[in-house]
């Protein structure tokens, strides 16, 4: 339930997040299902539209504003997350959303998302990654494995990719998750551990594009054996019969074991508020060529003064402190002489 | 305390502080411009140092100058060359001794003139003793040692630090010298160190003892006044280009209503900008120092979407990284107010020194048809009304401004009579909160006066709507790929823009005895503008000055102005910016003078290009 | 297979296809232009795709169209107003048909014509029976079924994938009726879907299949043929500008010596350039596909630090970004060359839409005085040629010079007589390799008649030395921030560019009777002009045209010709740019024919324009 | 020793690597002591000054290049990283060095420093880390703490600060090290050790600014016993008796141990190489602020393949399929006709 204006008591829908613009993906693209699980989820933020904001950049992921029902604004590429810091350190009423690719976030906009996120500003990031860049037509992104061939990389793409979610987590994110934009549930949960998140959320989420990059997570999007699904203060297992766990190396490294035979108490207990970052980047760097399994949920979830806070508390201390500011008072301040 | 020497009048010193960065010359000057202005002298300074890093001690390029030039009458420049020179060490006096008036006084630190520092200064003998300084009035003053001796019983500063206080001490003698009154500097002490009280007993006694050498020294024969200026009445302060601009952006907000955000990255010379907005958080202020110029102007803004006055400042090089997010909010038709305090270039160029040779690249810098207001201010003190003006018509015309200052207006400074902060007009805006046509709320239909388009900010129930830096469709705003809407689009913009010239004032033009040329400037050489155009017709010619604050769009009245005489000469320190978009507008065949030195123009220079132009 | 229907003789045709994004269109409308280009007609091409993602099937936004014009003779431009118009769906159809000439032809795709698309499109009523078509000449064909039909023989394909054949049907229809040979589509299709055979089975069939219907329907009564036209001996081939610009920059590689490093990232309509030059490994090129256009630009300006031919290429959003770095570039004197393919802006604008607003960009668009010379292309084919003279440029004066094209160039394509290699002129340079100063090595002393510094590459023995972003002394290249060397480097800076003025060809003017009247233009409007002047000296009126090439510096001769025409009219897709340019530095009163609707000019309205002007 | 142009063998010295500009930092700054450290350095490389290259931003570190008698680029804030890509990758003969500071890499530069990381371009990065603008006359940087008061913080900063080895880790780096100005020996190691490193290596060099941060790193600049130097094979011991060591949680995170206490065999074993970088990644979160300790030495170095090398050897592979790439053959490629 959401107080409208009027302090009246609404029951939005995911039809009231629908905008009036035809949606313009192609058709069978991932972002399609994401879009029908956030307009799905929008009423569990309990906010009237008008407290809500999506943000994007440039891509196919960053049309997305066009779409809601809320405010938004389709900027420029990858500097999303510097505007949004901007309107959510101004406005610490709005629920300030920020939409981008994996080319928008990792490749031109991979400087303000890290200092985004090592801020705390409070911001929800949803990273469509579909390892490539769509809107232009199909070039590798720094999210395409070694050896990708598209249009840009005719032999083959020579570029070491990110792996988004270490790289929040280098970044000092204090709240870094995945999920996959078909897994309505997975997906829900996530968003709405992110919109409790007080400061940065960082959401990876696995998107399909059909057109230049089919497939590209089928190994976990279609096979469900291969998700690890994190939950905190539980062991981690997943398989079809849960009969794989994950345990970690006397150097820190994880490994993927079987329960009955390392027996289930040797299994890493998930912990997403650890004081140190450690376990939460170990556990980024399970991939399915490492390890064959790819985790998914919240990874980490620390607790940690927020940005927009601070300067709030600052802004009220240099008023306690010095009274509110008082504008012929500056003008005259220093050494001034009157002329008669 | 007060001199029993004989008292000379003069109307007019100008004084260059010169020593190494590590003496305090800026300070010293800071304070010797504060008892000026006290005293009722009119004023104009001009700080100098020379690259960002400490350069080592004694070193030519560590040099660090500030010069002021105060007069019993209304003065427009730091001055052309500086009468008094005071010289910390070898380097310093090397530096600028050339500048110096024939027959002028130096004062130097004779301490400092050993092999090492005059080695480092690339002088083979000693200047003080070579003959070299013959023409000039030099006091040779033990400046070190003698403020050693007279702090010697101050307890708990070393030896190294009493030496520190020399500059104290310079002051004390320069403020016996010219009459100036003491208590200010004594104030400025006691709180400024207010810490560490020893070291403010230190600067006092060698400020002290610097004043009672000038008047106990037989080497000074004689001190000077210069009468107060005639001032119109009212209270002044003293201020420099980047406090009054800072004072503007904050007056902005206060008038507007409109909390400040700034979004900003250091760099020199706008870094204090920032600073200083950073101790004003009791006025609501947020400043963000963001990772680079672009998260700057982007934080701006989106701080802008949100309702707040969005404000970004940095230099040239810095500016150029905003441009993207300028032609964003060319199309968001958000308000955005971006400074430039242009300093030299091409590049990183010469980071402390002045230019006026962004004005093309704030006009044109961005791809396809992105127009953009500029507003320029023309003296230190006339940045408070210049900020305060360029919001005004962000705000009003929902546009990213451009407002430009530069190196020599943000350091220099002059008396300003402080605005009664009632009578500064408001600038404040309507949000809109109601739908527009009918239930639903298009986010492009305009005023049709001023072609603003209304401003919703989120968070306002029923308004929800989406922009972006797609073109967009007249009225709607929806995503539009129309070719006449682009057309139309692009022309309304311009038309906004172009349509400001109604609400600012006409150029004016200073022309008292009908003359056939006109000097037309804008931005920071309106003092030595001024200052020549005065020679000129002391000389017994006739001239016209006029002086843009507006360059985009130009006042109504600039083609009729330009067009109305003879010869046009456009003084610019660049290669001819200004001069090239009036060609261009109104056909007239205007001259330029043009240097790009990195320094503001002299009086006498202009006075020559002026004096040649007429009697061509 | 010949024709057995009449036959009648046309001078020219201009034909549009258009269809859903996903109806293949482009490829269609490719395979029909090589198709003509291999007969022997001259032809321009305009494709013309709406955005950049493909939107839901038979929408409006989603149709992508692609027009054709061929002659019997000499053309210059794809058409102002399709003739014949092929529409695949309702939407194809609604967005297309009030761009046909009166009493055009039409065929459509019956199939596609139901309830569903007819409301997608927007129609009310069926515009193939509601009369609304009246007026025009339509063949309705049922393309999807008729296509599917041919195919149900194939095996391997589902009845989707033979559905998805009808563009070749389509194909085949049109090669009939125009006598298109049809020898390089069908081995065309061989080769492109040899990983699927039955992809081309199905293809081929359709293809023939849509010739056969042409033979044998009764709807088609002629066909019609157009004469090869008389082109200049030679081998031929067409190109696109993006095509041609990288063969060009591939040429000025091996011109030069240098191997080419390629610096960008991906944006609309560039990106194919690093597509392209991303397959030219065995020519050495180096594609580096950078994390945004700062670091594109950077990567290719460390890269000619290192002696490589630096290249980035991007549209205006991406090179608004480069500036930074261009502006190094200029301080360093470095070659660099930076490519903007031209697309609708402010901002994002229409990324798929040319226009040619980015002129004053790239000459202002940097901080400071930061001049660089700025060559643009005016045909598709042309791209080739202005590529190489960008980097003869940027090689022989040690500069970063900008290459315009545009989104039109960079699609469009026409016939190109393809020039002897071993006839392009050499553009090589030397790099120092020996100290210039005695013993010492001076990186600014300059060659005294280019003003082009030495280019000493790392790896060079004894010539190791620095060179930064701050403003240099003359001749050492050391840091200095002495005020007349910051204003003679800046004049040096300056004269070098401005030199190559003779260095350049001089402006050409058409001008066959002695006109009073010239038009001036630049860049992409060069085929409408050139037919807008045909047309009004063909209605009896005398006019002058001339084309620049270079827009920094301009030809020599430039003053000269503008001086001498009593009316100079500017045609520009901006608001007037090169207008604003040859106003200020000719005096010269240009008028201008502006519009900035994302798509080039047609003849016609230029016609009316210039004799509008002519007349006047 | 060194062959020159001629193929003879000279013995280059520091003082081979003093160019005849005057340098320029305040009197008593770190930098003077890395600068010694490097010229001292420079012979080791083998290789004559002309091969050798040192690019830098802006910055008063990024001044460096100005005194180093090779090859130098001052070039514009943030974007060294950018440039030395396009040099190292078109001149693989040359050793490319960068030079960088907290706000120039970190802040301006952070996208093109993670990149040119995740590429593992063949590039020397040195972060001289003061954590502080000094250039720009004391603002606070990325690695300034939290608190921390500035001229442009007069109420302390806000922004979580970055920490430069997690954020390089973070982004793939296959090389990371650490280093004191004023520790010869140790950084003269690091500088060994990245050189030696084939691929890109980032190291942080923690640098006093006397002027605007005086004593940042007093903890560990001044006091030895908080070094922890790290050593590949060997267990993590450090103090002013080798009397504390590093121990590993269950969790992944680490801990400071009494070695007598917890026994020297349970002591983390130090591993450069180990194909999942969490250790490295749990080792750089060791602080003194959380810790009490600094590492310092080598963090990480895995053999990677090196960007420069990948992009070499699909130009001679093409060559190779191709043949040298034809002019004319180019230009005659797909359709064509001739006119008699
Ligand atoms: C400054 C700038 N550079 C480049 C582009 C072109 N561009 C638009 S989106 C995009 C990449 C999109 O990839 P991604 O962020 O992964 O989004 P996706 O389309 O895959 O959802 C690029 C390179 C642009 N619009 N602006
Ligand atoms: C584009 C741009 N923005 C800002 C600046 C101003 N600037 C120069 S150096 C610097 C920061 C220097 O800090 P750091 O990189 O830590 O180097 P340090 O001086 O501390 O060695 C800044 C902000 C600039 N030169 N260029
Ligand atoms: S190109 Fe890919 S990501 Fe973009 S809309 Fe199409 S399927 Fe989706
Ligand atoms: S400001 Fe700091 S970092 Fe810069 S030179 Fe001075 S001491 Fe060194
Ligand atoms: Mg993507
Ligand atoms: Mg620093």
């Amino acid at each position: 339930m959401t107080a409208d204006g009027n302090g009246n008591l609404v029951q939005l829908t995911a039809k009231d997040f629908k905008s009036d613009q035809e949606v313009r993906w192609c058709p069978g693209c991932g972002d399609y299902a994401i879009l029908n699980v956030i307009q799905g989820f929008m009423p569990e933020l309990g906010l009237t539209r008008e407290r809500i904001v999506f943000v994007s950049g440039i891509g196919c992921a960053a049309r997305f504003p066009y779409y809601m029902q809320t405010y938004g604004m389709h900027s420029i590429h990858g500097r999303a997350p510097a505007i949004a810091t901007g309107l959510a350190v101004s406005r610490p009423d709005l629920s300030v959303w920020v939409v981008t690719g994996d080319g928008d976030a990792l490749s031109i906009g991979g400087n303000h998302l890290i200092h985004a996120l090592r801020r705390n500003v409070n911001l929800k990031i949803l990273l469509f990654n579909n390892e490539i860049y769509g809107l232009t037509k199909g070039q590798y992104s720094p999210t395409s494995r070694i050896g990708k061939v598209t249009k840009s990389t005719p032999m083959g793409s020579l570029d070491y990719p990110f792996n988004p979610l270490s790289v929040a987590i280098g970044a000092e994110a204090s709240f870094v998750a995945r999920a996959i934009d078909t897994d309505k549930k997975g997906l829900t949960e996530v968003l709405g551990a992110a919109a409790r998140h007080r400061g940065s959320a960082f959401v990876e989420i696995l998107q399909n594009c059909n057109i230049y990059n089919d497939g590209a997570f089928d190994f976990v999007r279609e096979d469900k054996a291969n998700r690890i699904y994190l939950a905190h203060g539980e062991r981690i297992r997943f398989g079809a019969e849960s009969e794989k766990g994950v345990q970690q190396y006397p150097d820190g490294s994880l490994r993927v074991v079987d329960v009955d035979e390392a027996g289930e108490n040797s299994l890493l207990v998930h912990d997403t508020a650890h004081a140190q970052a450690s376990l939460a980047f170990a556990l980024s760097r399970i991939t399915f060529e490492t390890h064959g399994a790819v985790p998914l949920g919240v990874f980490r979830a620390l607790e940690r003064p927020v940005y927009d806070d601070l300067m709030s508390e600052q802004l009220d201390r240099a008023r306690d402190e010095r009274g509110e500011g008082d504008l012929a008072a500056l003008l005259h301040s220093g050494d001034t002489w009157t002329v008669g | 305390m007060s001199s029993t020497k004989p008292v000379e009048q003069l109307e007019r010193v100008v004084i260059r502080f010169a020593g190494d960065s590590g003496d305090g010359m800026q300070l010293t000057g800071d304070r010797f411009t504060s008892e000026t202005a006290v005293f009722g002298n009119d004023l104009a300074t001009l700080p100098d140092f020379p690259a960002e890093i400490r350069a080592p001690a004694g070193s030519l390029p560590g040099v660090s100058g500030f010069q002021l030039h105060f007069a019993d009458h209304d003065i427009l420049t730091p001055g052309d060359q500086p009468s008094v020179l005071v010289a910390m060490n070898p380097a310093a006096l090397k530096v600028n001794i050339g500048d110096l008036v024939k027959g002028g006084t130096v004062i130097v630190n004779t301490d400092a003139f050993n092999d090492r520092n005059l080695q480092k200064a690339g002088y083979e003998s000693n200047p003080l003793e070579d003959g070299s300084l013959e023409g000039f009035h030099v006091h040779p003053v033990a400046l070190s040692s003698m403020t050693v001796e007279a702090l010697k019983e101050v307890e708990g500063i070393t030896s190294r630090e009493a030496e520190r206080s020399k500059n104290f001490f310079a002051l004390g003698l320069m403020s016996w010298l010219y009459h100036r009154p003491m208590e200010g500097t004594l104030a400025f002490i006691e709180s400024k160190f207010a810490q560490r009280p020893e070291i403010a007993e230190a600067n006092t006694r060698a400020f002290k003892a610097g004043w009672n050498y000038g008047e106990t020294s037989e080497d000074f024969a004689v001190s000077y006044e210069i009468a107060p200026a005639q001032l119109a009445p009212g209270t002044y302060r003293q201020v420099s280009g980047n406090t009054a601009l800072t004072y503007g952006l904050v007056a902005a907000s206060r008038l507007s209503g409109l909390p400040l955000f700034l979004g900003a990255y250091p760099i020199t010379p706008a870094s204090d900008v920032l600073e200083q907005l950073a101790q004003m958080k009791h006025f609501g202020v947020r400043t963000f120092q963001a990772e680079d110029e672009i998260a700057a102007s982007g934080a701006a803004l989106g701080a802008a979407f949100g309702g707040a006055l969005g404000v970004t400042t940095s230099a040239g090089p810095g500016v150029v990284l905003k441009s993207e997010t300028v032609g964003l909010a060319v199309t968001l038709e958000l308000p955005l107010l971006i400074v430039d305090v242009q300093r030299a270039g091409p590049s990183t160029g010469m980071p402390t020194k002045p230019e006026q040779a962004d004005l093309l690249m704030v006009l044109f810098g961005r791809n396809s048809e992105s127009p953009v207001p500029v507003v320029a201010a023309s003296t230190p003190a006339g940045c408070f009304h210049a900020a305060i003006e360029a919001a005004r018509i962000a705000i009003k015309y929902r546009t990213p401004v451009f407002l430009l200052s530069d190196a020599y207006l943000a350091n220099g400074s002059e008396p300003w009579l402080i605005p009664d902060v009632g009578e500064l007009a408001d600038i404040s805006t309507e949000f809109a909160t109601e739908p527009n046509d009918g239930d639903a709320f298009l986010p492009y239909r305009r005023d049709p006066e001023t072609l603003a388009r209304p401003w919703a900010i989120p968070g306002t129930p029923g308004l929800e709507h989406r922009i972006g830096g797609l073109e967009k469709a007249d009225e709607t705003g929806n995503v539009s790929y129309d070719p006449e809407n682009h057309d139309l689009m692009t022309r309304l913009r311009a038309a906004k823009v172009a349509g400001i010239a109604a609400d600012i004032p006409e150029l004016e033009v200073d022309d008292p005895d009908g003359a056939d040329t006109l000097v037309l400037g804008w931005g920071s050489t309106y003092g030595a503008i001024g200052a020549a155009a005065r020679r000129v017709r002391a000389g017994g010619r006739t001239v016209a000055t006029a002086h843009l604050r507006y360059l985009n769009p130009f006042p109504r009245n600039t083609g009729e102005v330009v067009r109305s005489y003879e010869k046009v000469l456009i003084p610019e320190m660049n290669l001819g910016q200004l001069r090239m978009l009036i060609r261009a507008q109104f056909l007239v065949d205007a001259a330029g003078y043009n240097k790009v030195r990195g320094r503001p123009f002299r009086a006498a220079e202009l006075e020559d290009a002026i004096t040649a132009l007429v009697d061509s």
